[in-house]
């Protein structure tokens, strides 16, 4: 029942949080200089005729009042209809809907590199002597400094000409996703790797891990059972941001190793005004961040049930 | 902070500094200058970074190029900065419902990733610095409120608060005694950290072909520029990359450490 | 009636063709696509199968039926599954292809094509007479919204079956460039009944009669392409069989030029296109193959607006083209991948003329130019100035369009004209802000690219007629060239019927253009192909330089 | 049968310092424990008591050398980390001082307690509700599935036995258990000790506090500096003391002692320039004033009640205690009082004058007549802030003048509470807890203050530091004739300081009286079990 009762909260925030966004972005669009209809009709370079254009101005009720637009606009999007696509005269649902899965397991596999990587990252330096701690700094300072061109680049080179290990596009196979994921990984895993030392640190010096030594468990049992999440935590919690970011650094990214996916669409959305592939995209984007913080704060609760209730620590 | 990394910290600094005011003392030479025959030479004596496709000194180019990236990094940052400061004030001190109001939009603004928001502003905007600058700034704010806003929360609420105002000391003395010189601290490391991504994020934007544009020496531009060929002449790519790193890291370095010793 | 030009049987095998454009990586003229590559290996005996991975740089095209729009890269895609009535051989002259025949009428307004006997298109609808009038009109539709291949039709009044394989076009001109705007992938054949589906759904699924079919789309990643089992040569041919020797065609859109080459590198793509310089250089120690094949009508060219100041001066004009190094730039950018062009045509067309000395760099005679024409005075930034206003020009450029070593072949520019007192601006735009600049006139210089196929590129390109905006503001006069002279040239030029006649008129109208310094000459418009060792027989190009694959075959 | 558990003999252990020298942490310790038995060591925070504990499970991470080091008939001068794994938990187990994070928050405490047995998971949970079972966990089940923030600090320690307990060692170490637990808390962790004693384990407590060893330990080691200054058996040791230090700290003890006698004899490293002090007895003239009046205070938190319908006062120039266990609602109430918090109903009055609830600028001038101290005095200073510019911006009123007057005032106040006139240029942050509970109490009274408000002031403070503070806290208040309210949870403290106590539970007033009547005769319930589970400390009534 609480479960029920919470979930329906938060369904409810999510919903009014899309309903923001969906608005923002209404706002935001009708505000762009230029005449959607000649964005339909393939920008000025097409060679649209007027009633064309007039014609496109129907179909896409250019002629209304704001207003009027806009609750169309809310109609279309509470039955799931996301418009159609002006560049690909296609439903916007069914282009994001081919994308998706692309961008979807970059992301994922991205995250779960940066996770793996920052934690190894920080187990090293939570471990070593001042000198390595000092380098374990530098070390994620700068893995969390390189931008996402430059390390895309600098891995192709490496790992594609030099090396030829592995390829430097999708190729449908296992070796495709490598490196586009390693490049949206490492910037990620610095941040992460910064956050978990520190909290890895304080945990294995803390009471409980001398409490958990006390009672005869080894240092590899310490880290796991106690280290680990308490690590875990404050990276958890920065999960939902850093989905947000690596929908971002999957523009760069699937356009640097020819990836198709949602970041692609997006920059050719914007650079095509394709208004409603961008409204699509965005509100996607913020659906997944909610669902994601959803999913984060459930973790949280399995982990951290007390501060998930909200109890005095 | 340990004596080797005050050293350092005060090189990184001075060679920044000079780099962005006085490039012509580190790098003398015309960053725009092309010379077609010089086209292509691999990093030598000459050229310690080489030339690329038009034949300028990629030396020259990155050292002059300082001022154009600091200068976007540092107004995206304290226009980011100036939105947080006032966002963070109004929902620390502000009635309750503002408060919740703007923590509401805050997270809507987090809800959308951060180079869609740029992108989205971009499209109204144009290309160009400006806009880059307005876009990074404005797609940063979000994050630097919630920090500001948590911040001057917990000093509020702090015993140091407290004891100042069993004290009797005036709410003035106490925002200009505790609260200004604490926050500018935090604003200040926050900053530090902040210009190395803002530099990050506007070179992403010249690298998509939405920031400066060429042939300003911008590291962003010139990256997006050098890429091309990538698998012929790699100093185009390494350098101006490597110098957008090691700013975005040493910045994130000093604000760490400025963190660090404060506590 | 009498017949100007009678085309008949044998045609050309289209094993020959492959001479006409292929250059090959290093290996000037000299033979064929595979001698190469491999080794140096020696062509085996081609092997049927395996599927070919090409990789094209382009932004992906919205439609794949080249009707719509009609851009570059739709033609290249196009021309592996559909068929055009015309070709090009290898000396640059118009061949039946899908045509038997063509005769035209004394008055030149009426055009007689029949079609080959036995051709089906890939929905098994039989190539007929039909099949030219339904494609003509589809081009005039303007649901179709067809750009290229409409003007390419424009003097089409009507299509008359004849009978079932012929048909008679009747013009409102004549136009002795028809057959070669017939040749063009913007106005191939597809099947009638494709074609009467609604305009997305034949962007989407194209049917035309070429050796590949089109299979399916996965947006934004690739077209797959499969092979034409049922595919009949419309010409002799030395082959076993008629059909292709690749399984199929994976169509990969990465945009990434370095990504592109890698891929290529790494054996994961087989073909690229818009291949850089300076990976073309490289190729040929990396045991790549090239395949340079420059698109034919205008060549790349600077266009100076010649309707406002300062460029309204032919003093000025010039002053700019002296002050620049284009040969320097050109050397340097594109690692002798691109000849310099003193042309207003491509090196391919042969009714090209060309002038050396037009354009060669001369800072003094620059700066004298300027003097004349009343620039004398100098402000703080060393920028001339006449009458209080400063000597700027603005040139916007579309990234889209102008790959990356063709900018900073601007950036060059700009760094050389100030030299003399030029201001330049580069405005970098996206596509659709670069059209609405040139709309709104807000340009000194542009580079705008044309593909046409033939001299008669030249009219659409400099009659005055151009200079008047189409309603969506795009018109192809960039430079703004206002001669009656010329325009009357350039009519008569597509109008006669006499070819010697033809060439003076085409030559008359080339100097008229270059002497005045409309437009400065910058090389052929680079279509460079880079493909690995294992691709065999790479060369054959359609009449728009684009490859294609029935001979090509894996060596696997 | 009473064979050594353990025994030591010249025990050292080093630490690596800075520029490569080495700290010994103890020196030449010397012990033995047997079974049934519990030896007690005592000492303050750096005497190298825990170090030494640490060493009976190898968890020194210093460099340890020993002459004898046999732990139940291992030698265990030479084990390696596997065999010391061996040794830990199932032979020798340690509890540690409930500080919150003794238990980790994220796991539920039956994993906490049981995760090194053998056996399947749902052996070993069973396991650990049992062992809970039998330190007397409520609801063992239950609390077994929770996590340690969910349960209360009494449960925790339980659960911190427990987790020792489960593996049947011989030898158990406690740590510092009892240190900072509310004295019904504190009672149920020494007769649990005590139970250990009784089913034949050798105990080793560690505690700064003398009083709470003496509940439990047959011997007691005295420790300062890293080594041993007396032993003996804890009735001799107690009764006869040899060394000064050992007399030092049976002072400290407040327990019984009178009001206003010293508990600090000597100079401590604590107060460098203080000496060897006597203070004078009660020569105070108590007047009828109230400084403090408090009438029906309450305060709601969500739908906690916080505090409800408070009422009490303070007569000017003398000491209310208030004492109550944590959660019991003394710290809101003194917020309240301070006009920190806004009480829902009810009122404070200042020497007559309404001070809460009030806008800050009507009272802003009765601020003068109030001070407070905190538990946790770093807290309260900006971190940026100096011992000189803390003080000079209490005297200057939150201005921030450079004028020498202030100086000169800084230095008194310095003097005042017999703190180094160097460390003016110091950091709070570099003092040590006493030297910044002093500085704390200079800074308080800076606006020469009639009333100060004592929260916890020594609750984190060493016993011997503990009597320092409240010794210069009693000199001031002959001197000056402050008026205290003083808020503590600890009674011993609490009957020393006040002339007159009240008690809190559960945000409710239950009893007030004067300090004799409380300590020897409450009538409250509440009151009485909460006197009855105080230690019961034998040898002051003897003395």
């Amino acid at each position: 029942m609480r479960v029920v009762s919470w979930l329906a909260r938060r369904v409810g925030a999510a919903a009014i949080l899309l309903w923001i966004v969906a608005t923002v972005i209404f706002i935001a669009i009708r505000m762009i200089p230029g005449d959607p209809a000649e964005a339909i009709m393939g920008g000025p370079g097409s060679q649209a005729s007027a009633e064309a254009l007039e014609a496109a101005r129907e179909q896409y009720h250019l002629n209304e009042p704001l207003l009027v637009q806009y609750a169309l606009y809310l109609g279309q999007l509470i039955t799931g209809d996301l418009g159609t696509s002006y560049a690909q005269q296609r439903p916007v649902a069914q282009i994001m809907a081919e994308m998706l899965p692309a961008t979807l397991q970059l992301t994922l596999i991205s995250l779960v590199i940066a996770w793996l990587i920052a934690f190894l990252m920080a187990a090293v330096a939570a471990r070593s002597n001042r000198i390595g701690q000092a380098m374990g700094t530098v070390i994620e300072v700068v893995a969390a400094a390189v931008p996402h061109f430059w390390l895309g680049a600098m891995l192709i080179i490496i790992f594609s000409t030099w090396l030829g290990w592995l390829p430097s596009v999708d190729t449908g196979t296992v070796q495709g996703i490598i490196l586009p994921a390693l490049t949206l990984a490492i910037p990620l895993s610095g941040f992460l790797a910064q956050l978990m030392r520190d909290s890895l640190v304080t945990a294995m010096s803390s009471p409980f891990a001398l409490a958990a030594r006390a009672r005869g468990a080894s240092e590899g049992q310490v880290f796991f059972r106690h280290g680990f999440r308490h690590a875990a935590l404050p990276a958890l919690n920065l999960t939902g941001w850093a989905v947000a970011t690596s929908i971002s650094g999957a523009v760069v990214v699937e356009e640097v190793f020819a990836r198709p996916g949602l970041g692609r669409s997006l920059l050719g959305a914007v650079l095509s005004r394709d208004m409603p592939m961008v409204t699509g995209i965005a509100l996607f984007s913020a659906l997944i961040y909610m669902v994601v913080m959803l999913i984060v704060e459930a973790i949280e609760a399995i982990i951290n049930p007390a501060a998930a209730r909200g109890d005095d620590a | 902070m340990s004596r080797t990394a005050k050293i350092l910290a005060t090189l990184f600094v001075g060679l920044v500094v000079t780099a962005a005011l006085f490039p012509s003392l580190l790098a003398p030479g015309d960053p725009l200058a092309v010379k077609p025959s010089e086209a292509f030479q691999a990093p030598s004596l000459q050229y310690p970074f080489g030339t690329d496709e038009s034949g300028r000194n990629v030396y020259t180019r990155v050292v002059h190029g300082t001022a154009d990236s600091l200068t976007i990094g540092l107004a995206a940052t304290a226009l980011g900065m100036g939105i947080a400061i006032l966002l963070g004030v109004i929902t620390a001190f502000g009635p309750r419902w503002i408060d919740s109001v703007i923590l509401r939009l805050l997270e809507v603004l987090y809800a959308i990733p951060a180079l869609l928001m740029a992108l989205l502003i971009i499209a109204f905007t144009g290309p160009g610095t400006t806009p880059a600058i307005i876009a990074v700034g404005l797609s940063t704010a979000p994050g630097y409120s919630r920090l500001i806003r948590t911040h001057l929360r917990t000093l509020v609420n702090s015993e140091m608060f407290d004891a100042a105002t069993v004290l009797g000391h005036s709410r003035w003395h106490k925002v200009r005694n505790h609260l200004i010189p604490n926050t500018l601290s935090t604003l200040l490391a926050l900053i530090t950290l902040g210009i190395g991504q803002a530099v990050i994020w506007a070179s992403a934007l010249s690298f998509l072909g939405l920031g400066t544009p060429p042939p300003a020496p911008e590291w962003g531009a010139m990256l997006a520029n050098g890429r091309t060929y990538l698998h012929f002449a790699w100093w185009l790519t390494v350098f101006p990359g490597a110098a957008i790193v090691t700013i975005a890291a040493g910045a994130t370095l000093l604000g760490r450490t400025a963190t660090r010793s404060r506590t | 009636m009498h017949r100007r030009r009678v085309i008949a049987m044998p045609k050309l095998s289209s094993h020959l063709k492959i001479l006409a454009t292929a250059v090959l990586g290093g290996l000037a003229l000299a033979g064929c696509g595979n001698s190469d590559s491999a080794d140096g290996e020696t062509t085996g005996e081609p092997q049927s199968g395996g599927t070919l991975t090409y990789a094209s740089g382009d932004a992906e095209p919205d439609c794949l039926d080249p009707h719509y729009g009609g851009n570059y890269p739709q033609g290249l895609i196009a021309t592996q599954y559909l068929e055009t009535l015309f070709t090009k051989d290898e000396d640059g002259q118009t061949i039946p292809w899908l045509a038997e025949t063509s005769e035209v009428s004394d008055d030149g307004l009426t055009h007689t094509i029949s079609v080959t006997d036995g051709i089906t298109f890939h929905d098994d609808t039989p190539l007929t007479s039909e099949a030219i009038k339904a494609n003509i009109e589809h081009l005039q539709d303007p649901e179709t919204a067809s750009s290229t291949g409409f003007l390419a039709v424009e003097k089409v009044e009507e299509v008359e079956i004849v009978d079932e394989l012929t048909a008679d076009l009747h013009l409102s001109a004549p136009d002795n460039a028809l057959e070669e705007s017939l040749s063009m992938h913007w106005t191939a054949i597809q099947s009638p009944e494709a074609l009467a589906r609604d305009v997305q759904e034949n962007c989407a699924d194209p049917v035309g009669t070429g050796p590949f079919m089109f299979d399916s789309w996965e947006r934004e990643q690739q077209v797959n392409l499969v092979r034409n089992d049922d595919y009949v040569l419309p010409v002799e041919s030395d082959r076993e069989t008629d059909q292709a020797y690749l399984d199929g065609i994976t169509w990969r859109m990465i945009p990434e030029a370095a990504t592109r080459y890698a891929a290529l590198q790494s054996g994961e793509v087989d073909v690229i296109d818009n291949a850089q310089p300076d990976t073309i250089q490289s190729a040929e120690d990396a045991n790549i193959g090239h395949l340079d094949s420059p698109r034919p009508g205008a060549a790349n060219r600077l266009e100076l607006n010649s309707s406002q100041a300062p460029f309204d001066d032919v003093l000025v004009r010039e002053a700019f083209m002296r002050s620049v190094d284009v040969d320097g730039g050109i050397e340097a950018l594109y690692f002798d991948t691109a000849p310099r062009s003193h042309s207003l045509l491509s090196s391919v067309e042969p009714l090209g003329y060309s002038d050396e000395s037009l354009f060669t760099q001369d800072v003094e005679q620059a700066n004298e130019l300027l003097d004349d024409a009343g620039w004398t005075e100098r402000d703080d930034d060393d920028v001339r100035m006449k009458d209080g206003e400063r000597l700027e020009i603005v040139m916007p450029v579309s990234t889209n369009q102008s790959v990356p070593a063709e900018q900073s072949l601007f950036e060059q520019f700009q760094s050389q004209s100030a030299e003399v007192g030029f201001d330049m601006q580069i405005n970098l735009l996206d596509l659709s802000s670069w059209y609405a600049a040139l709309g709104e006139h807000n340009y000194d210089l542009v580079s705008a690219p044309y593909t046409k196929v033939g001299p008669s590129v030249l009219r659409i390109l400099y009659h005055s007629d151009s200079i008047e905006p189409a309603p969506s503001g795009y018109f192809a006069n960039n430079a703004q060239v206002n001669i009656p002279e010329l325009d009357e040239t350039l009519v008569q030029a597509e109008e006669t019927t006499d070819d010697d006649e033809r060439a003076e008129l085409y030559e008359q109208a080339q100097r008229t253009v270059l002497e005045d310094h409309y437009v400065l000459p910058l090389y052929d418009q680079q279509n460079h192909f880079l493909y690995s060792a294992d691709v065999q027989n790479m060369g054959d190009t359609s009449a728009i330089a684009a490859p294609e694959y029935y001979n090509v075959w894996l060596d696997q | 049968m009473n064979t050594p558990a353990v025994e030591i003999e010249n025990l050292s252990v080093t630490f690596p310092g800075p520029n490569k020298t080495r700290i010994e942490a103890v020196k030449n310790v010397s012990l033995t424990l047997t079974p049934g038995k519990a030896l007690g060591i005592v000492g303050e925070s750096g005497s190298g008591k825990s170090v030494t504990a640490r060493s009976l499970l190898g968890l020194t991470s210093g460099n340890v050398t020993a002459d004898t080091l046999n732990i139940l008939g291992t030698d265990a001068t030479r084990l390696t980390e596997k065999q010391w794994r061996e040794i830990r938990g199932n032979k020798v187990a340690m509890i540690l001082q409930d500080a919150l994070n003794s238990l980790d928050p994220l796991r539920p405490i039956h994993r906490e307690i049981a995760d090194a047995l053998p056996g399947s998971r749902k052996q070993r949970k069973q396991a650990a509700v049992e062992a809970l079972y039998s330190v007397e966990m409520p609801e063992p089940a239950l609390r077994a599935e929770q996590r340690s923030p969910q349960l209360s600090g009494g449960m925790r320690q339980r659960a911190l036995i427990a987790q020792a307990m489960i593996g049947s060692p011989s030898v158990v170490v406690a740590d510092e258990a009892t240190t900072a637990l509310d004295t019904r808390l504190t009672r149920m962790v020494l007769d649990q000790l005590a139970q250990l004693k009784d089913q034949g384990i050798a105990l080793a407590m560690i505690s700064h506090d003398l009083a709470q060893i003496a509940q439990v330990a047959d011997d007691i080691i005295v420790m300062r500096h890293g080594e041993i200054v007396e032993s003996g058996p804890t009735e001799q040791l107690l009764s006869n003391p040899q060394h000064d230090y050992t007399k030092q700290l049976l002072a400290a003890i407040p327990s019984g002692v009178a009001r206003f006698a010293p508990l600090s004899q000597v100079a401590t490293t604590e107060a460098g320039t203080f000496e060897n002090f006597r203070h004078p007895a009660d020569m105070r003239k108590l007047t009828d004033t109230l400084a403090i009046a408090v009438h029906g205070l309450s305060k709601t938190f969500g739908d906690h009640a916080a505090v409800s319908d408070v009422s009490f006062s303070v007569p000017q120039g003398s000491t209310l205690g208030l004492v109550g266990e944590s959660g019991s609602g003394k710290t809101t109430t003194a917020r309240m009082i301070l006009g920190l918090e806004r009480p829902d109903t009810g009122s404070v009055s200042i020497f007559g004058q309404h001070f809460a609830p009030a806008k800050e600028s009507d009272r802003r001038d009765l601020r003068d007549q109030l001070g407070a101290i905190y538990q946790d005095p770093l807290a309260s200073f900006d971190p940026r802030y100096t011992t000189s510019q803390i003080l000079i911006n209490a005297l200057s009123g939150g201005t921030t003048s450079r004028s020498r007057h202030y100086h000169k005032r800084a230095l008194e106040l310095l003097d005042l509470v017999e703190l180094d006139s160097s460390l003016l240029s110091r950091s709070p942050r570099e003092l040590s807890g006493g030297q910044r509970q002093r500085l704390a109490i200079a800074r308080a009274l800076a606006p020469k203050p009639d009333i100060l408000v004592l929260d916890e002031p020594v609750s984190a403070l060493d016993v011997s530091v503990q009597a320092t503070v409240l010794d210069l806290l009693d000199r001031l208040q002959l001197e000056t004739g402050t008026s205290y309210l003083f808020i503590t949870h600890d009674l011993a403290v609490v009957e020393h300081m006040s002339d007159q106590i009240a008690v809190m539970t559960h945000g409710n007033l239950v009893e007030t009286g004067t300090a004799q009547q409380i300590i020897h005769e409450p009538s409250h319930p509440y009151t009485q079990q909460l006197i009855a589970a105080a230690p019961d400390w034998g040898p002051r009534s003897r003395r």
